[in-house]
């Protein structure tokens, strides 16, 4: 097992974002994450890469335990991610940002290195064309393709994908999904989270769907789709789930 | 022990409350816009020439220039906002910061060239009163009654009026309330002006009872900075309170220790609440 | 549009900047910047009155013009005393200029001043004097007004080695640093107070408690340190020894420690604005005191203006209108006279400047007269030549006895000059300054205890 | 060496150099003296870079290394006797150190709350050494003029500080261009611009912070002691002035935070302007005007400073301002 997450729950305030979801992903799966808005997906990365401690649980990354380690800790260890909310280094050029992610990741490249590597993964997802650009001037589709590429220039084991479709014509869908499909052939294990069901059903061994956040099913992604829990966790009401998200995502402020 | 420490602590919170209303005004500004006002001592300093000559030229009663002074403190503060502020409401912190310091260095630079860096003095008094062993000077007490009547004031109308209930939306989330059609950068700009219109208030009273140049605003900015952490940045009511904590430590601290203390304990107490408490000890917003 | 010819605009006007930065020119071509002097003098009454000022008309006389560099503190807490020693050596220069310089070899020497405004700041006095001892490369230098400015500055006349007079400045300090040409025209601070404790032993012998409240600089430091040791030799108890910053306005804690200590002697104060403020706040609080001194703000003709506050305060002064230097007092006392009378010198100030001369007046009148007389002492204006005449000068003039320490340890310290004392009084009603001290130059009894 | 041949690395060291040697080459002190402050501020503006420019933390406290070295290199050589060049290594040792365990405390603290403690630490630093009596309290210190006699009288001792400080600057901005070239460069930056976001990616964002705190509190303490021990003496209100901390940054920002060059043309630039306008009786109150008004002008306007607006609208200046 590659990751192994022993009843985790994260508390903001009053708020229950995550309650005793335990989960393993063995290595070279793609496992897909889904859930209504507000179900605690992208708290669950969080807590996985360390942007927050959780407030029960442990976290195991390849056998060792990282519960409450640091982002950096982890980004060290083979861990990478992508933000749902794109953060590009604004000021820095496309390559320095992927420079980034090769210097600091899991092989700790000098400036030479993470510079050829920052160019051949800016290749790989298609933004060679605009690697002397400022971050700041790419559109939403670059960015987040940029957002790959810093990841992956981290050479990690597992790569924690967090929306990377959302905001995608039906081309640039179909894209990235080969560019995914080709990274897991690179023995990288995922885990994405992703709302557009078509392209996780598709690409996902293995779907986890949280509620509330609980874990409330876990299969290949036919037997979710026909879990009845999932489907009346979808019926839900949509409005009180975006306010459980938005809740638990201003937990950081000032 | 008691002869020296009651009077101390009456002179020390008459001062706080003064010190209050300066700070509010910093702390509203943070409150509404995120903004750190370094152009806040300079709109005291001018707030206490504004008095000197309201007295001396025009013959005016200080308390009734308080008035004219409190207007142009919210006509120039509504100014500073348009030209130096209002484009980099958004920018990172670097940017306000330092387009309220040049505003700051503006207005220093002018009043220099008008009243050189050299003491004035408003010729004012109104006597004294004995209580028993303290002398009360009647205009550190009317000093401490205006600002509590410009407290009243300030939130009879962020609660009572609806511009004030609009600053106090804006305040709380700018987006939300923009989407709810609030004009948001009048109320900002009008905040602002009352932000300022404070700190010169601040400035007049303080120049019924003590000598200024144009440069002493900076001592008193200091303190509001001081102050507004103590009472949680953005949450007026903990400014005056935080004002009034800050007078006593001034009065109390020289009975114990050389006065020249004050400022070191002041300041280590001030970094060290940013430290472990940031949201002050009142904790911050209304 | 409009916007991109802003962006141009501006990285125009930048570059420029930056260009006039690198660009090495240092513009010494210009003229240096002269404030205008006030007109100090109507024609006629004073050209011969100046000592061996009659200007021969000899062919073989060549005409110079050495410059005085100095700053004055025009603006800032110490404008008010900083100003009158400015007026005074205006007056002086003015003078001189009138009376068609003096004689040095064939040579007739006229002092021209080259000045700036130092706001009370050390910094400026800093760039400002460099500036003076390099740029402008001013022939003698005198010092701004107040010890702690004058520090600064004669750090930079001794590096550039140039002579400086100092007046306005009496800590005692600066002159123990190694320096060889600076002089000192005051009585050193630590004769500041001295005079005035052995007054207060004078007036009430059973008078046992003083405090000591100053200002936290160099002067006021040096004249209470020095003080406080004698009371205390004396048999005083010091019940409270304070020192306050000098941008201190509010005296609010040091009147309550004063009330709780409660002394019957305050002494102490710094300079004019603070010492203002202080005797005001002392007087409002209503502190009962029976004897206060302070610094430098009392004999200052402004102090009068805090009406009632001021009244009773005693105050070290380092000349009064009142106290007669006369050639005669000079030939009595073997020492050699030099420069106009009291009467002269005040009447000719009132004139230029319609007010009364304080001793920061006389002061920065007598710092010109000290570097005349040593020119003239010297046949050169060579430096060195001058310091050996300043070394060896023991003269009389209008503001008293002339005479340097030459010693390494404290080279340059004023040792011939002494202190009178002054107390506001209302003889005939109007706030006025008496002399109280000394006995054999006082002009009123003192008020004691006050009301 | 590679470095060399790069005009981002030579073009400012050259400027200061050809600026620095100008007096010598006159020998003139008059021209020393205008040089001389120019590389204070350009020194200062520099060091104060690494931690602005390159991480982006707005500190108001920059100044209290400049007033804690010279504090300490003035209190080593006047009371201990030391040679001026141990103390300089001890005037940027104690400050490092200082920013080391200040910096393990305060840089956890992001935007104003960071820029609001750096000013109550700069106030705390200069109240508490006023009351301070083992450095001469709130009268400071002074050196005995014979001290001067130790480096061939004052004359030579006023070029050996001249030369000290020239060389400091060069060193200063040799390291800056290294910081700035280099992965823990990379690191700041990302650090400027998404401190959260550097994390995830493995920047470890506090030691790096703290790191860059160090090296940039390690030099205005050097130039403390210069500066004080060129004026031979040191007072609490001229040694921690908390608008010459503002000043820095204005000059970090006019020529254009995060780049190299940017320091040194913004330090220059806004050092020449005042020291021209300061002896010009008519112009000295509007020396402040103009700077508060050309500084509103770059924020507003090109928030990039001088060289980050060339290099972003001049394509072909890229590779040479760095």
């Amino acid at each position: 097992m590659i990751l192994e997450i022993h009843d985790v729950s994260k508390n903001f305030g009053g708020l229950q974002a995550l309650s005793d979801v335990s989960l393993s992903v063995p290595e070279g799966e793609i496992l897909g994450l889904i859930g209504p808005n507000g179900a605690g997906k992208t708290t669950l990365f969080n807590v996985i890469n360390g942007v927050y401690p959780p407030t029960n649980g442990r976290v195991f990354f390849q056998s060792k335990e990282v519960t409450a380690k640091k982002p950096y800790h982890l980004a060290k260890m083979g861990l990478a991610r992508t933000h749902q909310i794109v953060q590009p280094l604004e000021e820095l050029t496309v390559r320095e940002n992927v420079m980034v992610g090769a210097c600091f990741g899991k092989e700790d490249h000098g400036l030479g290195s993470a510079r050829e590597l920052a160019e051949e993964v800016l290749d790989f997802v298609g933004l060679g064309e605009r690697k002397d650009q400022m971050a700041a001037s790419l559109n939403v589709a670059q960015k987040k393709r940029l957002e790959l590429a810093r990841a992956l220039a981290a050479r990690p084991t597992l790569l924690l994908l967090d929306e990377v479709l959302a905001g995608l014509n039906p081309s640039e869908i179909s894209a990235m999904i080969e560019t995914v499909a080709e990274i897991r052939e690179q023995g990288i294990t995922i885990i994405m989270i992703e709302h557009v069901m078509h392209a996780v059903m598709n690409v996902s061994e293995r779907v986890v769907v949280l509620d509330y956040g609980r874990l409330i099913s876990e299969g290949t992604p036919e037997e979710v789709s026909h879990d009845p829990k999932v489907i009346e966790a979808y019926l839900g009401d949509p409005k009180l789930a975006e306010e459980i998200a938005s809740g638990g995502q201003q937990g950081g402020g000032l | 022990m008691f002869d020296i420490l009651i009077p101390s602590l009456v002179d020390g919170l008459l001062l706080g409350f003064v010190y209050g209303i300066a700070a509010m005004g910093l702390s509203l500004i943070w409150g509404v816009m995120n903004v750190i006002n370094l152009a806040h001592g300079p709109i005291i300093a001018l707030g206490m020439f504004g008095i000197y000559l309201a007295f001396t030229i025009l013959g005016l009663n200080p308390y009734l220039a308080l008035v004219l002074v409190a207007f142009a403190g919210l006509v120039l503060g509504i100014l500073i906002y348009y030209v130096a502020v209002n484009r980099v409401i958004d920018a990172p912190h670097l940017s306000s910061l330092l387009a309220t310091f040049s505003v700051n260095m503006i207005i220093i630079g002018i009043g220099t060239a008008i009243f050189t860096v050299s003491p004035y003095n408003v010729d004012f008094t109104l006597g004294a009163v004995d209580i028993g062993p303290i002398r009360l000077l009647w205009t550190r007490v009317a000093a401490a009654l205006a600002a509590v009547i410009v407290t009243g004031l300030l939130y009879l109308f962020l609660f009572r009026t609806r511009t004030g209930k609009n600053i106090r939306a804006v305040a709380n989330n700018r987006t939300a309330a923009e989407l709810m059609g609030i004009p948001s950068s009048r109320v900002l700009a009008l905040s602002f002006g009352i932000g300022t219109m404070l700190a010169a208030i601040a400035g007049g009273l303080i120049a019924t009872f003590f000598p200024f140049t144009i440069l002493a605003g900076g001592g008193y900015e200091l303190r509001s900075f001081v102050i507004v952490v103590l009472g949680g940045l953005g949450n007026p009511l903990g400014a005056l309170v935080g004002g009034l904590i800050l007078g006593s430590l001034e009065g109390i601290i020289p009975v114990f220790m050389q006065t020249s203390w004050v400022p070191v304990i002041e300041f280590v107490l001030f970094v060290f609440i940013i430290l472990v408490r940031p949201s002050g000890l009142l904790g911050s917003r209304v | 549009m409009k916007k991109l010819l802003w962006k141009l605009f501006i990285v125009l006007a930048l570059t420029s900047i930056i260009i006039t930065a690198c660009a090495q020119t240092p513009t010494q071509t210009e003229a240096p910047a002269e404030e205008p002097i006030e007109e100090p003098m109507e024609e006629g009454e004073q050209a011969e009155e100046m000592e061996e000022a009659e200007v021969p008309a000899g062919e073989d006389m060549t005409a110079t013009t050495l410059t005085l560099g100095y700053t004055a503190s025009l603006t800032g807490r110490l404008n008010v005393s900083s100003g009158r020693q400015d007026n005074g050596l205006q007056l002086y220069i003015q003078d001189l200029q009138d009376a068609g310089g003096f004689e040095v070899g064939n040579e007739v020497v006229t002092f021209e001043p080259l000045f700036y405004d130092d706001e009370s700041t050390n910094e400026r006095v800093q760039e400002l004097y460099t500036r003076l001892a390099t740029e402008d490369n001013a022939d003698f230098l005198i010092s701004p007004y107040s010890s702690g400015l004058t520090g600064a500055a004669a750090v930079i006349a001794e590096q550039y080695g140039k002579v400086m007079i100092t007046t306005g400045a009496a800590s005692d300090s600066t002159y123990k640093l190694g320096y060889t040409g600076v002089y000192q025209a005051y009585t050193p601070a630590s004769r500041y107070l001295a005079g005035a404790v052995d007054h207060l032993k004078a007036l009430d012998p059973d008078l046992t408690q003083v405090a000591f409240v100053h200002e936290n600089d160099q002067f006021s430091t040096d004249v209470v340190t020095a003080a406080k040791d004698y009371a205390e030799s004396l048999g005083y108890e010091v019940v409270l020894f304070e020192g306050y910053d000098s941008e201190t306005t509010d005296f609010g804690p040091f009147i309550n420690k004063i009330e709780a200590a409660a002394p019957q002697a305050l002494l102490g104060g710094g300079h004019f604005q603070d010492g203002s403020t202080f005797a005001r706040q002392l007087y409002e609080k209503g502190v009962d005191l029976a004897y206060v001194a302070l610094l430098v703000a009392p004999p200052e003709p402004d102090f009068a203006e805090l009406g009632e506050a001021a009244f009773g305060i005693v105050g070290p002064s380092q000349w009064e209108p009142l106290a007669e230097f006369t050639p005669e007092s000079a030939a009595e006392a073997g020492l050699e006279w030099f420069g106009p009378t009291g009467d002269e010198f005040v009447e000719r100030y009132v004139a230029a400047y319609d007010e009364e001369p304080s001793y920061h007046s006389a002061g920065g009148y007598v710092a010109g007269l000290i570097l005349q007389k040593a020119i003239m002492d010297a046949g050169s204006y060579d430096p060195e030549a001058v310091k050996d005449a300043l070394d060896a000068m023991d003269i009389l003039t209008f503001y008293g006895r002339i005479k340097f320490d030459t010693s390494a340890e404290s080279h340059g310290l004023q040792i011939g000059h002494s202190m009178i004392y002054i107390q506001w009084q209302r003889p005939s009603g109007e706030l006025e300054k008496e002399v109280v001290w000394p006995p054999e130059g006082a002009t009123a009894e003192t008020i004691y205890p006050l009301p | 060496m590679k470095i060399l041949r790069k005009p981002g690395f030579w073009l400012p060291i050259m400027l200061v150099l050809l600026l620095g040697l100008w007096p010598v080459m006159t020998d003139n002190a008059a021209n020393r003296e205008v040089v001389n402050s120019i590389l204070v501020s350009v020194a200062l503006a520099s060091s104060l870079n690494i931690l602005l420019g390159y991480t982006g933390y707005v500190s108001f406290g920059h100044i209290v290394f400049f007033g804690f070295g010279a504090y300490t290199g003035f209190y080593l050589m006047s009371e201990q006797g030391w040679p001026i060049y141990a103390a300089m290594i001890m005037a940027g040792l104690v400050p490092a150190v200082l920013a080391y365990l200040l910096g393990s405390a305060i840089l956890r603290l992001r935007g104003a709350y960071f820029a609001l403690a750096t000013i109550g630490i700069n106030e705390a630093a200069r109240a508490f050494v006023k009351n301070f009596d083992p450095l001469g309290g709130s009268v400071g210190m002074q050196l005995n003029f014979q001290i001067y006699n130790d480096y061939g009288g004052a004359a030579q001792a006023l070029w050996l500080t001249y030369y000290l400080l020239l060389g400091v600057t060069i060193v200063i901005l040799i390291v800056s261009y290294l910081v700035r070239f280099s992965k823990f460069g990379l690191g700041l930056m990302a650090i400027r611009e998404n401190e959260d976001a550097a994390e995830v990616m493995g920047v470890v964002a506090p030691s790096a912070k703290t790191r860059a705190y160090v090296i940039s509190a390690f030099f205005p303490g050097i130039v403390g002691l210069l500066f004080f021990f060129k004026n031979a003496t040191i007072l609490p209100g001229d040694a921690f002035r908390l608008h010459l901390s503002i000043e820095t940054i204005v000059m970090v920002m006019l020529g254009g935070a995060g780049t190299v060059l940017g320091p040194v043309l913004g330090g220059a630039g806004y050092q020449r302007l005042r020291g021209t306008l300061l002896v010009t009786p008519l112009f000295r109150n509007v020396q402040l005007v103009v700077a508060g008004v050309l500084l509103l002008t770059i924020i507003l306007f090109i928030p990039a400073g001088v060289v980050g607006w060339l290099r972003y609208h001049v394509r072909g200046l890229r590779r040479v301002l760095e």
